[in-house]
């Protein structure tokens, strides 16, 4: 694991919510693999959420959370800027086109399926229209969803079915072109099929985007992710390769919890 | 930056309701002035309300449209807050599920019609019937009273049945599975969870008839003396502004901005009471 | 621009006014907003010139018109009715002395069968019912008119335009039409109101004693008789409070009403003339179908100088 | 057994109370329909009030009711906006949403003896002015809990979607957040219209009222509730007749503005 | 299997609920055997819920549901009533008091802990304070929170955490002594430990009742459970003892199901 690998580095990463009394997370350190897909597992409230959504400073719409620590954004030569130390609402802007996010829930916008990814791409500030048609197919070719959804692309995103929505999500974030894609639990919420179409589409994706994907699943986590991180009560335990941590974790707390024995 | 403008804009929006009130305070208490420099505290129970036409001033006590007010209000809450929470109960736990949605929708427009036609209804209507079964003329206390509690019933039972209608129905379903009957379930379940919100639902209600104009206008028989008997007429705040506020002038207006400046802060005392209730409730 | 006039004040007239100011709208186009909410609320309006005219049935003293920087003359007059509501008794039976009127509403008579109503009304069948006495809940110069005759009789009843009423039970409305309302919804009562009210609605009106003890019937000829005694002039702005004439076929119950005009508004006062002047000329026959008596010629011509003389005509 | 007839009875009660209601919604509605169809002619609608009609009535209320909309629904949208997506509900956020409602709760009559001392006392004159701004006073809380309410309902994903796509907060509320609480919103000020529409009290000291046609804000500008109020105490069966008649169609008016506000809502959800 | 060991037996029973077009469970049977657990497993929406709540007929509070078939209830002599056929109020109560339900969130009522225990015995016709006092103590000391609460019996139960809450709940369904007793996933939404204290507590009541448990947790249901029904879109897939279930189940479905394929 050498700087060049890596597109996103966690280091000592300390997070306590606002008015809180105890960090939620503690000296987290874990490295995003570039081009790789990391899950982070472990039980209900460790801070696999809170984890995640530090990489984008989503949390920074809500005042007075405390980070400490470093959370590194590399590019293509390997310098990295820290995340955290981010102020101006430009830089905001620019770092969460950088870094999607797909949340548990579908959360199509309410307007018409190709205003959905023209949308993000107009806040990107491209007012060129055949260009924002073009990167509106694209995406939503990328996000195996162009079939369905090419013939309305001016009704309602909210006509779509639970598992397309999230697809029209994904290539809402993938219109992008995003370095780094965080998913919180993309599936849960979904249908046995759907689930399948979007672990397709994320395995897929990885060929240009490095992902970070939170899960319950302990199947989806071992099927579909390189890198395991596993957390509890607000510390990473463990971190690996998937099939390392799966088959042979060197904790017992990790074994517990993979084998079902709590959680 | 159109953001920074537009945050300021809203904020500005936001605490208009705080200078709005601040104001409506501060210009009655100026305008009430006179009258608070002459009689003070003893407004309060001071029973003559007389002019005295040749200096410009007179003597004037709020005691009986206060207690008018508060009579026809006591009237109308003993009447409707039993009948409100039996429409709740009605909506919540009892009606089969196809009568819900049309009788919420009915109670919801009762509580739409404006407060002057249940004044007409109730003067052409209703005072008649109170006058051949209880006596009396007709117009009065009583007939103030039912009226204003006609008015308030359905704006009482939505509140309340919202109240109730947050109950978890696992909660409900828990106390069924232990073998209660529906009654039990409301006594014992339903009502203590809803208790802040049915409690605020009753305290709103009171402060709607506490300043209920029109309705009462009709009814009370505007008579500046205190009831001895329940269908008696006599006067109120609001009824007392309504009728004679345009006309006062000198000591008189003052006085009138005084009573006003009495409903305003009750009301006020009363809404914060029951904004007390919910929040506890909520938080 | 549509020229528009603002006026408020006296109720007493307003069926008048009513007539006069539509039929003066069809005729000229010109608005007359008038807004009968009684001669206390007039007062008001016009001293804090939120009208261009105001109507009153109380007559303004001089002193009283030169510190607010008014004009007065009189418009009409009209009479004020006591009206019944009582089983039986058709209008016009009841007779009621002047020591019963007062009693009534003085509060030492409280019931229909008192013997100070029945001595005078053998014939009839008055009930052992308390009487409901309507009053005005708002000042008024139709109660400051009618204070002014019980005044006559009972010095204890001051002159008022809203009297504390002694009486035992007592009903109060809104403007004449709230007292006539009253009346007619609740039964054994009695008030004071304008007689237009008493004519649009059928009401039963008393018999009334007058100062040489005749009892005399609200009717348009009784009115005038009592109108003849009024005395005008344009010294004193028309003051008079003409209430309890002489003469034996008077109606004791009448009074003028006036208009208020403020003095510096000189065009909208001329406005103002110009509409009364219409109403001197054309509207004689309107007031005298409504029950009330129009003023006599020279009086007119008397306010025509005083018009002139304060150069508002 | 005991308990169960307790229940019965209680549950007879309660329906019982259900019917009462009802049956008073039907007696008013029947007699004001009856009373105010039997009074409607055609003319009603084509004269004024000098000629009889209520023309100038219904014109002069909704002028005075759409005027204040015009003043309360930006202000009480703006205001919403700020409760529920600035001001991070901190104690200032609990305090203003706390004011809002007691204003809610103010005595109508109240709020028009403050426009009073405001605009009518200083300005020498009853006019149209003062009646709108007593009526946007009434509006504009109510206008700021419907918004503040509609928006608490956009799922917190919605925002934090918008968010991670790139957009600065302005954009997000307006472009997405209003935009996907706009059903709750027309509704709430379609609801309030309602509501001031058939309001008197804040009225009466304030516009008063005019027998005449006129479009002329700073004079005394007609409405139908005033000359409700005047007409319905008015002795001759013509100015009853008319009071009646003009009920029903305010009466009509508030229902069927209420009907669409739930119509609306239901068809959109 | 034969009667006499049946406290419960399910025969072809189906379930529509009101208004709705298809039945939610199509001609279930299902034997519940007496002092042992059973637990119903199967993805999202496969009627498991729906069918626990048929069994104390806890759906009847909401009118227009559609029952066929029969659920039996056997008393100690082996005659079995079909519960299906209640129709009186006094009835549905004494059906209540025999099976007991415990919800996945806990429901306190807002009363004290003592009341929350003692109100159903009340509502069952128990007027002797001594019988209440002692069989509220027994019920508490039964599920285990006796130490916990001894001291607060008269504080209002919401103070409870969340564990506590449930182990109250079911100390408040014990006390009634039922005959079954329905869980429906009662530790979803708890923590590590407080789903441990709840297991434990569930294998030891199974001495005295007869328990249904709908989980979403596989080892939860293997660890637990000493038969096991697999449900799928309404239909009862595969029924048998568990360790069979487990791990030799005889049709796919279940296997997919039960290796993490789906759901
Ligand atoms: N807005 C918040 N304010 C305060 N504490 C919070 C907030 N959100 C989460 N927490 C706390 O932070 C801890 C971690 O929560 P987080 O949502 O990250 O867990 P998680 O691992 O994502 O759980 P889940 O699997 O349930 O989604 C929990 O103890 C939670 O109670
Ligand atoms: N009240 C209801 N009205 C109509 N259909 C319902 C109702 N409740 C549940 N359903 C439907 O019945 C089916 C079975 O639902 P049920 O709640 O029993 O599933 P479940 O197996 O308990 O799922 P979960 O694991 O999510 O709790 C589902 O298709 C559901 O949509
Ligand atoms: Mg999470
Ligand atoms: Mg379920």
């Amino acid at each position: 694991m050498t700087t060049d690998t890596m597109i996103m580095e966690v280091k000592d990463f300390s997070f306590t919510y606002a008015g809180a009394s105890s960090p939620s997370l503690k000296k987290i350190n874990l490295p995003i693999e570039k081009n790789k897909i990391t899950a982070l597992i472990g039980p209900s409230g460790c801070g696999k959420s809170t984890l995640l959504r530090s990489m984008n400073r989503i949390h920074d719409l809500y005042p007075g959370n405390h980070y400490e620590g470093e959370i590194r954004l590399y590019d293509g030569d390997g310098k990295g800027g820290n995340i955290l130390e981010i102020k101006k609402e430009n830089d905001f802007i620019k770092l969460r086109q950088d870094v999607g996010m797909i949340f548990q829930k579908p959360t199509p916008f309410p307007m018409s399926i190709y205003d959905n990814v023209a949308y993000g791409l107009k806040l990107a500030g491209i007012k060129d229209k055949s260009e924002i048609q073009g990167r509106v197919e694209k995406a939503l070719q990328d996000a195996a969803i162009w079939g369905e959804t090419k013939d309305r692309l001016k009704e309602s995103a909210m006509g779509l079915s639970g598992g397309q929505q999230q697809r029209l999500c994904i290539a809402r974030a993938v219109a992008l072109k995003p370095d780094v894609l965080l998913f919180d639990e993309p599936t849960s919420a979904l249908d046995p099929i759907s689930t399948g179409a979007i672990e397709e589409l994320i395995a897929e994706l990885k060929k240009d985007v490095s992902i970070v994907i939170v899960t319950h699943n302990m199947q989806q986590a071992s099927r579909l992710s390189n890198y395991t991180a596993f957390m509890y009560l607000g510390d990473l335990i463990e971190y690996g390769k998937t099939d390392k941590i799966f088959l042979n974790p060197s904790v017992k707390l990790t074994e517990d919890y993979i084998t079902g024995r709590f959680g | 930056m159109g953001g920074t403008l537009f945050k300021n804009f809203s904020f500005f929006s936001a605490t208009l309701s705080f200078f709005i009130l601040v104001g409506i305070f501060a210009v009655l208490f100026n305008y009430a002035q006179e009258a608070l420099q002459e009689f003070g505290i003893n407004f309060l129970y001071g029973e003559t309300w007389e002019v005295d036409e040749e200096d410009e001033g007179g003597i004037f006590g709020g005691w009986i449209p206060i207690v008018g007010t508060l009579l026809s209000t006591l009237i109308a809450m003993v009447i409707a807050i039993p009948l409100a929470m039996g429409i709740a109960i009605f909506l919540t736990e009892i009606a089969h599920e196809k009568l819900v949605k049309p009788v919420s929708i009915a109670i919801e427009l009762l509580a739409a019609i404006p407060s002057i036609i249940y004044g007409m209804w109730g003067l052409f209507y209703f005072a008649p019937i109170v006058q051949s079964t209880v006596g009396g003329d007709g117009v009065g206390l009583l007939t103030a009273g039912i009226v204003l509690a006609i008015m308030i019933i359905p704006f009482m039972a939505a509140i309340t049945r919202d109240a109730m209608n947050t109950v978890p129905p696992v909660l409900k379903e828990s106390a069924y599975a232990m073998g209660a009957t529906t009654f039990e379930v409301v006594k014992d379940v339903v009502m203590p969870y809803a208790k802040g919100g049915i409690i605020g639902s009753i305290i709103l209600a009171l402060g709607r008839a506490l300043g209920e104009t029109m309705a009462v206008a009709f009814l009370i028989g505007s008579v500046m003396s205190i009831p001895s008997r329940i269908t008696d007429p006599t006067t109120s705040i609001p009824v007392l502004l309504a009728n004679n506020f345009a006309e006062a002038q000198d000591l008189e207006i003052s006085a009138m901005y005084y009573l006003a400046l009495i409903l305003f802060v009750v009301s006020f005392a009363l809404i914060s009471l029951a904004k007390f209730y919910f929040f506890r409730k909520t938080v | 621009y549509a020229e528009e006039l603002k006026g408020r004040g006296a109720s007493f007239p307003a069926p008048v006014y009513k007539v006069w100011t539509s039929e003066y709208y069809k005729a000229t186009g010109v608005k007359v907003n008038y807004t009968p909410t009684g001669s206390g609320d007039g007062v008001k309006s016009i001293t804090k010139r939120m009208v261009d005219f105001a109507g009153t049935d109380t007559p303004l003293k001089q002193k009283g018109l030169k510190k607010e920087k008014l004009h007065m003359f009189p418009t009409v007059i009209g009479s004020v009715v006591l009206a019944y509501n009582l089983d039986g008794i058709k209008d016009g039976e009841l007779k009621l002395s002047r020591k019963a009127v007062a009693g009534i509403f003085n509060g030492t008579i409280t019931h229909w069968d008192d013997p100070a109503i029945a001595e005078h009304n053998a014939g009839l069948t008055l009930p052992h019912e308390p009487i409901t006495v309507a009053v005005r809940a708002d000042k008024s110069g139709t109660t400051f008119n009618f204070t002014y005759f019980l005044n006559q009789i009972d010095e204890q009843i001051k002159v008022s335009k809203k009297p504390t009423w002694k009486a035992n039970k007592v009903i109060a409305g809104k403007s004449n039409s709230g007292v006539s309302a009253n009346i007619q919804q609740i039964k054994n009562s009695i008030g004071y109101i304008e007689y237009s009210y008493k004519m649009t609605l059928g009401l039963s009106a008393a018999q009334v004693e007058n100062k040489e003890g005749k009892f005399i019937n609200p009717t348009l000829e009784s009115f005038q008789d009592a109108a003849k005694y009024a005395t005008w002039s344009p010294d004193n702005d028309f003051y008079a409070v003409i209430g309890d004439p002489a003469g034996a076929t008077s109606y004791p119950i009448v009074a003028a009403t006036f208009l208020l005009l403020p003095e510096e508004k000189q065009a909208t006062n001329k406005l103002v003339t110009k509409f009364m002047e219409w109403v001197y000329t054309h509207g004689d026959a309107a007031a005298v179908e409504l029950g009330y008596v129009p003023l006599p010629e020279e009086t007119k011509d008397q306010i025509r100088a005083y018009w002139e003389a304060k150069r508002i005509r | 057994m005991n308990r169960l007839f307790l229940n019965k009875a209680i549950l007879m009660l309660s329906t019982l109370s259900a019917v009462i209601g009802l049956g008073f919604l039907l007696w008013i509605l029947i007699t004001l329909s009856y009373k105010g169809i039997m009074s409607l002619h055609w003319s009603t609608f084509t004269n004024d009030l000098v000629e009889g009609g209520i023309r100038n009535l219904l014109v002069g209320q909704f002028t005075m009711a759409l005027m204040a909309s015009a003043i309360a629904v930006p202000i009480g949208m703006l205001a919403g906006i700020y409760l529920r997506e600035y001001s991070n509900n901190g104690k200032l956020a609990a305090v203003m949403r706390n004011l809002s409602d007691v204003m809610m709760s103010a005595p109508s009559i109240v709020i028009g003896v403050f426009v009073f001392a405001l605009l009518v006392d200083p300005f020498g004159g009853y006019n149209g002015w003062a009646g709108i701004v007593a009526l946007a006073i009434m509006m504009i809380p109510i206008i700021i809990s419907t918004t503040d309410n509609m928006l608490s309902l956009v799922p917190q994903e919605l925002r934090e979607a918008g968010m991670a796509l790139g957009g600065s907060k302005h954009k997000i509320i307006l472009q997405i957040v209003v935009k996907a609480a706009k059903v709750g919103i027309t509704t709430g000020v379609l609801l309030s219209f309602a509501r001031i529409i058939g309001e008197t009290a804040p009225l009466l000291f304030t516009s008063a009222n005019n027998q005449f046609f006129t479009m002329d804000l700073t004079e005394q500008f007609p409405s139908l509730t005033v000359s409700i109020y005047n007409l319905a105490t008015y002795p001759d069966e013509a100015s009853r007749e008319l009071a009646w008649a003009a009920s029903f169609v305010l009466t009509m008016v508030v229902l069927l503005i209420n009907l669409v506000g739930r119509f609306i809502t239901r068809s959109k959800k």
